[in-house]
């Protein structure tokens, strides 16, 4: 057992800590920096995966100033001593309505590329404390899946009862879907009601758009498409049409587009899985290594379901997908897909301080998020841990110490 | 690599046993020993009832174990398939609570209803169970309707089980009972908030009912022994000479009455009470009581309240998690709960009235209102109030019985050590369903039920190498994956 | 993807074209309506196709694993269907291709040898059948729609009906629109892509049949609260929607009685690419494919045939015996059901028109008119080639009845350059059964041949 | 359309005008011979250009050396196959509606809703069918009786051979309820029944009554017994006191009606076989699409009869893990196993002319296109006759007297113009229990249809 109860419990010591030294600070000096010290760092870089056993992260002005292994800590920075924790990059759901749940479907219409689901963005909803104490710091806020075109995609940090300000100027991307959900039906009467009609207005789309107007219309045709297909036959649709266009695409991959199915479609571009369930097959859950070996690209959704990104990579783990393609599929690639590349999902100098402090390995799925950090600012942290029936005295006391200097 | 899947028919049976014989051979070496005998060596052992041992070994024979220890301390006797798990990690065969019913969710609606008839054992289901380790679940009719059925335990002693009786390990193990609304695909009752109130009555009303049946019957025994010494008394008295002819009566004229009675039982029994205590005015001898009719579901409710059948109870809300308190109170119930998520609310009460509880989901992945509350230290909150904490499928497609283990894995995130996380997908859930001294944990003398994982039992990443279920290997994995 | 595409762009310069087009077309609609139309229509898509054909061909070569083995095929008799059956046959496969049909064939080097103890013919052809997609039915008229662009390769539909013999398809829109869409032809081929169809927008689908209407329901004052709140609700209006659309498409002025009064709740008109397409396809760009399968719907579509001079593929044509006449007439061909031919099907006889429904055949070759098979539905695509055993009942001969499913329906969706028959520099579509002929229903399906490739092998009972 | 001329020219020739319909009284005709190029027996080997003697509604002699006598018509068959006339085990033919509303309705009795004027019937003569067992659908726990029926007469008790014949139990459940509470209500029923049985009894001698059960045991024998049929005393039950809606059930328990056991799914087998134990009952199983999984427990089960398998003779499994389809013969799994089966058609009510497709609703007739299918798996022929023959006849417990071709058996028979498992054969002729009940020269419709195509263009 890599945890004994002596150690929960002295975790619960380190949060308490935390909270006090939380207190202290305002009392005190502003410091000027946040140190990680004596953490393990997880990242990657271009998919390979960078771990710092035993090293120290620096947070300056909401950015990463320094991390990895022997960082003298300035004097005026404050101190997180972290006892060989886990800090990773803050995950980033690459489609998901998180706070924006229930609107962001707007069915009159099948095109409506002008909506914004940011627009119903509810920064007190539950669900973002939830999400970042499942590791995800920024999301792709993006429509649902019941329209052609559903408007703009676009990345925001998950900073709670905060109005969220995108991380890019521009939007990250355009959603489309050519899947089941954008068809009418006898109760639901709007065109298209069956698959040809679907790809015969996308088509319409992507032809009238670029020549709409020259100078806002020039720089929108570069945002790529994030569609939605469900069968291969879709998804070859959606990509030759989008190829025809001349515009980049990324692939949002339904539950039909199983290994066997992208093995037949051999996509080149950008794919976006998930979300996995618990139940589902193999065949399915493999498609993440499928596209891995293919060298394609890799990020989750969540799919705007009460889904966990986590539970999809450790799924996709289970089924081969390895250790760095699934951290570079949780963060350095959503970032890049969304031309957010060296801004966030890694943790490097430079990059902005989105950290997560890991109680273990998070992929064990037995660890827990302690703390998430964003731009340097604690974002959530997690509750105090339950007491242990029976209490055992700790053997090593790892009482973390919070040191402002 | 060709694996054999099915068994589909006769001609495929030659086929079996040489497959058989390959899947055996690629995780062990001498190919001699009986059957149900297995030693598994090398590797560790949680034995979910102590300190793990590393490099241990287990000695299973006949299907039982009978020995486990550090290798050097069992006596491996030669000719026994051995099993190297060097390297590996070996737990008890997992139990699940409640697992889906191949082929839907089946609603049940009758406490009579039997879990064990709606067994296909041609379902792909079995080898989904073992694959994911689980040797052990529980199958039963889904709450929808407040009242589910009989819940039947299974032994999945293979993928391809020839039969139902191949796979019951216990028929009827446990009364299935609901409360709250979860979504129907969970089998939970699909019912309003506002109805949960009526939810509790309707049921506390079926054991009322059930007690009064009892009445009837008891009644109707009194009624016979009456009748019997007054039989007796006449006997002796002379008055019965011609005995077939004193009480025949012709069956015409009873039929009508007899079909009426059938129709109309329950509100006729007082007045029938009265008609046997009535003696027959021409001094024919007494008239004997008739019986009351046999009501299957009253007899199974009889049971639960006699503490002769356990009872699950599937209940989230901390509201009806109080009524399944005072339900089982009120009727001295041998109860445990399945589902409990909000049961960190009223961790308290549950542990003062000694009731086990088994927790699901643990990991969040689908909505309903019942999981409002639902927080992932819920089973570590139970555990540190002091009650019994077991985690559970939720017998549906949305919580399938396979991610048991990850669900262990997040108990573990959330605060519950990970022993106890073991021990809450096999040794508690054995207890609940009353199978301690056979399963749930690796002890000499119980079920040879192990399965082998190469990486720590609360790592979601470990995968299951293979299961042995009482000292026969009943899946394994592809050497390749 | 752009020459697929067969897109222009919906701006300017369109505009001016059918400005030209409508003055020059009310000039001479005294003598043939339609024939200046025609040929510029003509002109423009035969450049169109030209490049279409010439993107198909550069994505089939290139992007076909496995297709390059060389073969050799030895079966006890090889129906080449193009000349009459072989007796001890070879087949030389090369490269997906039938490089030579024979006799005692040079073995090349290298290459695999497969004996066949039965018989070989070519891949039965589907003459048309919606196998997935279908049409968007929230509108009666869709001209524009590509059934391609909907359609779900990965369907288990194809694999069922590649074990049944069937390598090309016909793909339609199904019935339940006044017009469709465009139809595609297919090979049928696991992993097969878009691009690699052999003919796309191969004919533009209308229907007549009473699924056109049926389920439609009238709109009384109240807002649609459904799609079926659409016309045509009565085979009259299905008529009158075909021929209004006709005239649109054409630019043509509306007779007195087909212009729709103010808020017209007669059904939506054409859009542009709507009308385009179809005034494509009645300038003879592709087929138009009519179904119709009762009397009157028959001459309902001959009707529309020659009142426009353009030539209809009838598809059902079940009841159509006493239009032969008319149809030649009209130069129109027809897709016939194999179950309308088997003489099994009228058994009670409702219709007397139904009668003659075996008979077709005959008919149809009397007066020499081409047809085909079209057995219509995803369900009855698998067993075309059980079907067209029964059909044999009805006293057509096994061999007219291959022809008709193979070089016949491969010329009538004009693919008889690739396939429909074993002859050199066609593609290696081949079916091999075991037992008897081709289509005895006791025989059995050995393995299929798709453009080289082996395909749908059966090995026995349960594997 | 030659070759129907050449086939059918010489039947022409041959048949005598003096045969008459079958609509008539049912006395004896006089012996008819029937010579032919095969005679496909079923049960025995075939005999190649043998002769078949019928006198009195029997086969009377059967072979290579047969004497005609002079007074018997003789009918020639030079190209002809004869078969046994065709059993169809299992149809609705006939029926309007195939099930009641109700569950349980053993009481009904499909004779009282067969419309014989229903052009099924014909058409089953047009493609050999001499024998329909027609009994309620698979939407009811209780569907009904069965009847044998002659796909000839004027009224249903004219048609019949055996009525009734079968009990019809479902254990498909109905839609919303489950099959544990399917099992729950079937063991309901016969609880009552046995309960209304037992009642029936004359009551026993007035005496001591047993008192409460002391121990687990007995009261669980007394609460969750099932009945026992075996003890019961059927003489000492009078009939006609038996519930009139109850009497076929009685009948079911006491062995004198059999029953035809729908299973729906492989894992009914199972069920059934508890059935058939528990309450002693001699069942025919229909077996569902996937009934082909059952086989090893078939192959297990003796005293079992011929089971009747699913019309659609392929079927498609797709493996989840994989994703591929496999594509599996069932009628073969049953014949490589050596488990005697009879075949049926998918003759579902509705599906109307709108979908175009007529076959699509296999009618009760094209039973040899069923057979034909068999032999496309690769099943011997002499077994694919056998399952729409013999082995349908066994399953209905009428083999002694149709399903072959051997003497003293009824003169059940039907000649096809050629080879019975080529599509282009057409049956000739078909005598049932003697008499000639279908000639194609005679049949009016077909010779509208199959006449030569005159139109003019």
């Amino acid at each position: 057992m890599r945890r004994s109860a002596g150690r929960t419990f002295a975790f619960s010591l380190a949060l308490s800590a935390v909270l006090s030294a939380g207190a202290a600070r305002s009392s005190i000096a502003a410091p000027a920096g946040l140190a990680l010290r004596d953490v393990r760092i997880l990242s990657t870089r271009d998919g390979q995966l960078i771990a710092v056993p035993r090293g120290t992260v620096l947070v300056r002005d909401g950015m990463i100033a320094a991390a990895g292994e022997a960082i003298p800590i300035p004097e005026d920075f404050e101190v997180l001593e972290l006892a060989g924790r886990w800090v990773l990059p803050g995950f980033i759901d690459a489609h998901t309505q998180i706070g924006a749940r229930g609107e962001c479907d707007e069915v009159s219409e099948a095109i409506t590329e002008d909506l914004r689901p940011l627009d119903a963005f509810d920064p007190w909803d539950e669900e973002i404390e939830r999400a970042l104490l499942r590791g995800v710091t920024a999301v792709a806020l993006s429509p649902g899946d019941r329209n052609v075109v559903g408007g703009a995609v676009t990345v925001v940090k998950l900073l709670p009862e905060r109005v969220p300000v995108p991380v890019a100027s521009r939007e990250a991307a355009v959603k489309a879907s050519l899947g089941r959900a954008v068809l009418g039906s006898g109760s639901f009467p709007r065109y298209p009601t069956a698959p040809s009609g679907a790809v015969d207005l996308f088509g319409r789309w992507l032809r009238a758009s670029p020549a709409r107007s020259a100078g806002e219309g020039a720089e929108k045709a570069r945002v790529p498409v994030l569609v939605r297909a469900e069968t291969r036959s879709q998804a070859e649709q959606a990509l030759s049409l989008l190829s025809g266009a001349g515009r980049q695409a990324i692939l949002l991959a339904g539950r039909s587009l199983d290994r066997r199915a992208l093995d037949r479609l051999a996509p080149s571009c950008p794919v976006v899985v998930g979300p996995y369930d618990l139940g589902d097959h193999e065949l399915l859950l493999s498609s993440a290594a499928a596209l891995e070996t293919r060298g394609v690209p890799l990020a989750f959704s969540s799919g705007g379901e009460r889904r966990d990104l986590l539970t999809s990579a450790v799924l996709a783990m289970r089924a081969g997908l390895s250790r760095a393609g699934a951290l570079a599929a949780l963060t350095e690639n959503p970032a890049r897909l969304f031309g957010l590349e060296g801004r966030i999902g890694r943790v490097e100098p430079g990059a902005a301080a989105d950290l997560v402090v890991w109680s273990g390995d998070p992929f064990t799925l037995s660890a827990r998020v302690e703390l998430a950090i964003i731009e340097g600012e604690i974002a959530a942290r997690a509750p105090p841990l339950p007491q242990p029936p029976k209490l055992e005295a700790p053997k090593k006391p790892a009482k973390p110490e919070v040191v402002a200097r | 690599m060709k694996r054999v899947r099915r068994r589909a028919g006769g001609w495929f049976r030659a086929v079996y046993p040489i497959a058989f014989l390959i899947a055996a051979g690629c995780l062990t070496g001498v190919l001699t020993g009986g059957e149900g005998d297995l030693a598994v060596v090398g590797g560790k052992i949680c034995t979910a009832a102590g300190e793990p041992i590393l490099d241990g070994a287990v000695l299973i024979r006949g299907g039982k174990i009978a020995a486990v220890g550090p290798r050097s301390q069992v006596d491996l006797p030669a000719g026994v398939r051995q099993v190297n798990a060097q390297g590996r990690v070996i737990i008890p065969g997992l139990v699940d609570l409640w697992a889906a019913i191949p082929g839907g969710d089946a609603p049940g609606g009758s406490p009579e209803l039997r879990a064990a008839e709606s067994l296909d054992p041609y379902a792909e289901t079995w080898r989904r169970l073992l694959s994911s380790g689980i040797t052990t679940a529980m199958v039963a009719p889904g709450v929808a309707r407040g009242i589910g059925g009989l819940g039947a335990v299974l032994k999945l002693r293979s993928a391809e089980p020839a039969s139902p009786e191949e796979l019951l390990l216990k028929a009827d193990a446990q009364l299935v009972l609901g409360l709250g609304q979860a979504p129907p695909s969970l089998g939970a009752p699909s019912l309003t908030t506002g109805d949960r109130l009526e939810q509790y009555y309707a049921l506390r009303g079926r054991f009322t009912a059930a007690r009064d049946y009892r009445k009837g019957w008891d009644d109707y025994w009194q009624a016979v022994e009456n009748y019997n010494r007054e039989y007796k008394e006449h006997l002796s008295s002379g008055a019965i000479l011609a005995a077939g002819a004193s009480t025949e009566e012709n069956p015409e004229d009873r039929k009508p009455d007899e079909s009426d009675e059938e129709k109309k039982e329950p509100e006729k029994k007082d007045g029938e009470k009265k008609e046997t205590e009535k003696k027959d005015a021409a001094g024919k001898g007494p008239r004997p009581p008739r019986r009351p009719r046999v009501d299957p579901g009253a007899e199974v409710l009889l049971r639960a309240i006699d503490g002769k059948l356990p009872v699950l109870l599937i209940a989230h809300g901390q509201v009806d998690l109080r009524h399944a308190v005072r339900l089982r109170d009120e009727f001295r119930l041998r109860l445990a709960i399945a589902g409990a998520t909000e049961g960190f609310r009223v961790a308290g009460d549950l542990a003062g009235a000694g009731i086990s509880a088994a927790v699901g989901p643990v990991l969040l992945t689908g909505w309903s209102i019942d999981f409002l509350g639902h927080r992932e230290s819920n089973a570590a909150e139970l555990a540190a109030a002091g009650v019994p904490v077991a985690l559970c499928g939720l017998g549906g497609s949305a919580f399938p019985s396979e991610a048991l283990r990850i669900e262990a894995c997040v108990a573990s995130r959330g605060g519950l050590s990970p022993a106890a996380a073991l021990r809450a997908i096999t040794a508690v859930p054995a207890a609940i369903l009353g199978l301690e001294s056979r399963i749930g944990t690796l002890e000499a003398g119980k079920d040879g039920d192990l399965v082998i994982l190469d990486r720590e039992p609360t790592d979601a990443l470990a995968r299951v190498l293979g299961a042995v279920v009482e000292g026969r290997i009943v899946f394994e994995k592809e050497r390749d994956a | 993807m752009k020459s697929t595409d067969l897109v222009r762009n919906e701006e300017e310069p369109q505009r001016t074209r059918r400005t030209q087009r409508k003055t020059r077309v009310t000039s001479v609609l005294l003598c043939d309506p339609l024939r200046p139309l025609r040929l510029t229509l003509r002109r423009w898509f035969r450049g169109a196709t030209r490049a279409l054909s010439f993107a198909i061909l550069a994505a089939s070569t290139s992007a076909l694993p496995g297709a390059q083995e060389t073969i050799l095929i030895r079966a006890a008799r090889v129906h080449p269907v193009s000349s009459g059956p072989i007796e001890n046959g070879e087949i030389l496969v090369a490269g997906g291709k039938i490089a030579a049909v024979g006799r005692s064939l040079a073995l090349p080097s290298g290459a695999r040898v497969i004996e066949v103890p039965g018989e070989v013919f070519p891949g039965l052809i589907e003459g048309g059948a919606a196998l997935g997609g279908g049409a968007d039915e929230f509108r009666e008229l869709t001209p524009h729609l590509r059934v391609a662009a909907g359609l779900d390769r990965d369907s288990r539909v194809f694999e069922r009906a590649l074990q049944g013999g069937v390598t090309t398809a016909a793909v339609t829109p199904g019935g339940r629109n006044v017009i469709g869409g465009l139809g595609v032809v297919v090979k049928i081929r696991p992993g097969r892509r878009a691009q690699q169809d052999v003919r796309v927008d191969a004919f533009l689908s209308a229907s007549l049949t009473a699924e056109s209407f049926a389920g439609n329901m009238n709109l009384r004052g109240s807002a649609p609260f459904t799609f079926y709140h659409r016309i045509p609700t009565t085979r009259m209006g299905t008529v009158f929607l075909l021929r209004r659309s006709f005239f649109e498409a054409l630019g043509l002025a509306l007779p007195a009685g087909l212009e729709a009064p103010e808020e017209s709740t007669l059904g939506q008109f054409l859009d542009r690419s709507g009308k385009e397409t179809l005034a494509e396809t009645l300038c003879g760009a592709r087929p138009l494919r009519v179904r119709a399968r009762e009397r009157q719907e028959i001459e309902a579509a001959l009707r529309l045939a020659s009142e426009f001079r353009v030539p209809v593929v009838i598809e059902g044509f079940g009841e159509g015996a006493d239009s032969i006449g008319a149809l030649s007439s009209s130069r129109s061909s027809v897709l016939l059901s194999p179950l309308d031919v088997s003489i099994e099907v009228p058994f009670d006889l409702t219709r007397p028109a139904l009668r003659d429904a075996h008979r077709l055949p005959a008919l149809l070759d009397a007066a020499g008119i081409e047809w085909a098979f079209a057995s219509g539905s995803a369900a009855e695509t698998p067993l075309l080639r059980e079907r067209l055993g029964l059909s044999l009942r009805s006293g057509l001969t096994a061999g007219r009845a291959l022809r008709a499913a193979t070089l016949d329906a491969a010329r009538l969706l004009g693919v008889s350059d690739r396939t429909g028959s074993i002859e050199a520099g066609k593609d290696a579509d081949l079916v091999a059964v075991g037992g008897g002929g081709p289509l005895d229903l006791a025989s059995r399906v050995e393995w299929v041949m798709v453009e080289g490739e082996l395909l749908g092998q059966e090995t026995g009972a349960t594997r | 359309m030659n070759c129907i001329l050449r086939t059918a020219l010489p039947i022409a020739l041959a048949l005598v005008s003096g045969l008459e319909g079958m609509d008539g009284a049912r006395a004896a005709d006089g012996p008819i011979a029937i010579q032919a190029a095969r005679i496909v027996t079923a049960e025995g080997d075939e005999i190649a250009g043998g002769t078949i003697l019928v006198e009195s509604g029997r086969i009377q002699a059967i072979g290579n050396d047969i004497v005609v006598p002079p007074e018997a018509q003789l009918l020639r068959f030079p190209d002809g196959v004869v078969l046994p006339g065709l059993v169809h085990p299992h149809t609705t033919a006939g029926l309007r509606v195939v099930n009641e509303n109700l569950p349980d309705v053993p009481y009904i009795s499909v004779l009282d809703g067969i419309d014989p004027n229903v052009p099924e019937f014909r058409a089953a003569l047009r493609g050999g069918v001499t024998t329909l067992h027609v009994i309620p659908g698979n939407a009811t726990r209780f569907g009904g009786q069965g009847a044998v029926l002659r796909p000839v007469g004027a009224l249903p008790e004219a048609m019949a051979v055996k009525s009734p014949s079968a009990l019809k139990i479902s254990l498909a459940p109905p839609s919303g309820e489950t099959r544990m509470a399917h099992m729950a209500q079937l063991r309901r029923t016969f609880d009552g029944l046995h309960t209304h049985l037992t009642r029936l009894l004359p009551p026993p001698p007035a005496g001591l009554l047993s008192s409460r059960p002391a121990t687990e045991a007995e009261l669980a024998a007394l609460i969750g017994a099932p009945p026992d049929w075996k003890s019961l005393d059927w003489d000492r039950i009078p009939r006609d006191k038996i519930e009139e809606q109850r009497r076929p059930l009685a009948d079911l328990v006491r062995g004198i009606l059999p029953a035809f056991l729908y299973c729906p799914r492989a894992a009914d087998v199972f069920k059934a076989f508890e059935l058939m134990d528990a309450h002693n009952i001699r069942a025919t199983l229909i077996l569902g699409p996937d009934g082909y999984k059952a086989v090893p427990l078939l192959i297990g089960r003796s005293g079992l009869g011929p089971v009747v398998i699913d019309p659609d003779l392929v079927q498609y499994e797709e493996n989840p893990e994989t994703g591929d389809e496999r594509r599996i013969l069932a009628a073969r799994a049953f014949h490589d196993a050596g488990i005697p089966f009879a075949i049926q058609t998918r003759d579902e009510r509705g599906g109307g002319r709108g979908s175009g497709q007529v076959l699509s609703r296999d009618p009760a007739s094209v039973l040899w296109y069923q057979a034909i299918r068999l032999a496309q798996q690769g099943i011997p022929r002499a077994d694919a006759v056998r399952a729409a023959t013999i082995h349908p006849a066994r399953a209905l417990g009428l083999d002694h007297r149709l399903g072959s071709l051997a003497k003293g058996k009824d003169a059940n028979l039907v000649v096809f113009s050629g080879d019975p498992f080529d599509a282009r054969s057409w049956v000739d002729l078909v005598v049932i229990e003697g008499r000639t009940a279908y000639r194609r020269d005679e049949d009016p419709d077909l010779r509208e249809l199959l006449r030569r195509p005159e139109r003019k263009f």
